[in-house]
């Protein structure tokens, strides 16, 4: 049991660290904060998956915590990256900006 | 060490309450000298090696060694006091944004 | 040994963030300086074994008073508004 | 001239501080503290019984106040006279809070249009959030936490519903009576303390067993009061600083 809990944890560890990895060698502030939010979700999953293996008696509440990652996690970074947008413009790199022409049509972007 | 940090904090908040000259900024210093006496307060009672002083069915007996539970009651109700504090002059701020367009106390007065 | 250290680490960076918060020029970062003051000063109830200082302070004082100080700059300083 | 001046007072006063806590007995170095001398360790050995042999989780039963949770017992129960000071203290902020920003139809127009996930997703996380202040306040005499924090939750989940919609109005009729109403319970039950045991908020209900849901007497039902308190003054609080003036 202590193995596999140990197994799942070195495996969340492991993608947090990539996590901030990705923080620090992406060049965009998008793609900083999609290597943010996919990375540590996972690592949260797998880190919760560990310690409910270790104290099988606390799955409730890790369930819990659970959701609720899974819930604010997308939304944050959702909200996150929109206030980017609005405030600095897209990213540089692409080629077609189709949020541009559905903003435009509700409000003018500034 | 925490002890002379949250010393240091409360006489940095100080300073900054005597110093400064903009409302927000002064609010600002009020709530870093209410931090630092909070951390000052509960050092008090801070036993090493002492458990938290909550019981649960690994930490009961008696035997074992606690922190002292009374400031930390004691902090507990000043952190929500000093939200309503905190409250109570960002709305006065409000207000004088309102009447005179300025933070700055300097620049007060003339209407 | 590892608890001391930590006390010491976080005592510099306590005394450091109040530092920032009080000499910044732009208001806002001096309100996102006191929240990560606040933010931090949770560990250091942790490491003094105060586990309901902590949670209240984590709630409080980095969510509502934070909160509280960006509505009066956002109200006054007119940031968010429409024209 | 002035910036030296009030920093030779912040220095005398830090030193007289220093100095005054060195050569106190009662107050030793950080981290020996000797609670022998003190009154916690009355609060932490809970002597009720005759003789003080140690509290045993999950079974004593004869404590003086049952509570798992030390912390909480000395606020809600030790000192809960002390308590419903504080919370008077928090209603008149609020209640000068609501006089200073004036009634105002109004709310402040935020840049950023809400859209579709944003509110909805913010509706789930509300709900989440209320169901973790509720819990918080209903275990305050078992787990960290309590009434403090539990109210702040429950003002925060409030917080995101205004930050995520900017159409979102609460109904601040409806906070403010509830606050009312638990202020008078908070009342109650000390009136109801003072005529069965003869002291004003003293407990009056079984205490049970330590360790258990349904124990400590009257600390679950002052916490409750103390988190619908709390979360509906600083709700209303949060609403009146998101308006501003009528037009």
């Amino acid at each position: 049991m202590e193995i596999i809990s140990g197994v799942f944890l070195i495996i969340g560890g492991l993608f947090y660290a990539l996590g901030g990895l990705g923080i620090f060698r992406m060049p965009d502030t998008f793609d900083r904060i999609q290597a943010g939010t996919k990375a540590t979700t996972l690592g949260a999953f797998s880190i919760l998956i560990g310690v409910a293996f270790m104290f099988p008696s606390w799955s409730l509440k890790l369930f819990l915590i659970a959701l609720f990652i899974v819930l604010s996690n997308p939304i944050g970074s959702s909200a996150l990256a929109k206030a980017t947008y609005r405030s600095f413009g897209g990213p540089s790199n692409v080629e077609r900006d189709d949020l541009k022409e559905f903003l435009g049509g509700t409000k003018d972007v500034d | 060490m925490l002890q002379i940090a949250g010393l240091l904090l409360m006489m940095l908040g100080l300073y900054g309450l005597l110093t400064n000259r903009n409302v927000i900024k002064i609010i600002l210093a009020l709530n870093i000298l209410e931090i630092g006496l909070n951390i000052f307060i509960i050092s008090i009672g801070f036993v090493r090696g002492g458990e938290a002083p909550i019981f649960s069915s690994e930490t009961t007996s008696n035997a074992l060694v606690y922190v002292d539970p009374l400031p930390q009651a004691l902090v507990l109700t000043a952190i929500v006091i000093g939200v309503g504090t905190t409250a109570l002059g960002l709305a006065f701020a409000k207000q004088i944004y309102a009447k005179y367009h300025t933070f700055e106390l300097d620049e007060m007065g003339e209407e | 040994m590892l608890i001391n250290v930590l006390e010491i680490i976080v005592s510099i960076l306590l005394l450091l963030l109040a530092f920032l918060a009080l000499s910044s020029k732009s208001l806002i970062k001096s309100v996102m300086f006191l929240s990560s003051l606040s933010m931090l000063s949770v560990v250091a109830f942790v490491l003094m074994k105060a586990p309901d200082v902590a949670l209240t302070e984590a709630v409080i004082g980095s969510g509502l008073v934070t909160s509280l100080f960006v509505f009066t700059l956002l109200a006054t300083r007119k940031v968010g508004q429409k024209q | 001239m002035k910036k030296v001046l009030a920093l030779v007072f912040v220095l005398v006063l830090g030193a007289l501080i220093m100095n005054h806590l060195n050569d106190n007995n009662l107050f030793a170095g950080f981290g020996d503290a000797m609670l022998e001398n003190r009154v916690s360790q009355s609060y932490i050995d809970r002597d009720a019984t005759e003789n003080n042999d140690g509290v045993v989780f999950d079974e004593s039963l004869d404590l003086e106040s049952g509570a798992a949770n030390t912390v909480t017992a000395i606020v809600a129960d030790y000192r809960s006279f002390d308590t419903l000071g504080e919370v008077t203290v928090l209603f008149i902020s609020s209640f000068g809070v609501a006089l200073l920003l004036g009634q105002s139809k109004k709310r402040i127009a935020l840049e950023f249009k809400p859209n579709f996930m944003l509110k909805i997703g913010s509706r789930a996380l509300f709900a989440v959030i209320l169901m973790t202040g509720v819990f918080v306040s209903i275990h305050g005499h078992l787990t960290p936490g309590g009434g403090f924090p539990g109210g702040a939750m429950i003002a925060s989940s409030m917080l995101l519903l205004y930050l995520a919609d900017d159409e979102f109005r609460a109904k601040m009729r409806g906070f403010k009576i509830l606050e009312s109403v638990m202020g008078v319970f908070y009342i109650i039950l000390g009136l109801a303390g003072l005529m069965i045991t003869g002291f004003f908020l003293e407990n009056f209900l079984d205490n049970g067993a330590l360790g258990t849901l349904f124990s400590a007497g009257m600390i679950p039902i002052v916490y409750i009061i103390i988190g619908l308190k709390v979360g509906s003054e600083i709700s209303s609080v949060i609403d009146h600083f998101l308006s501003e003036e009528g037009a």
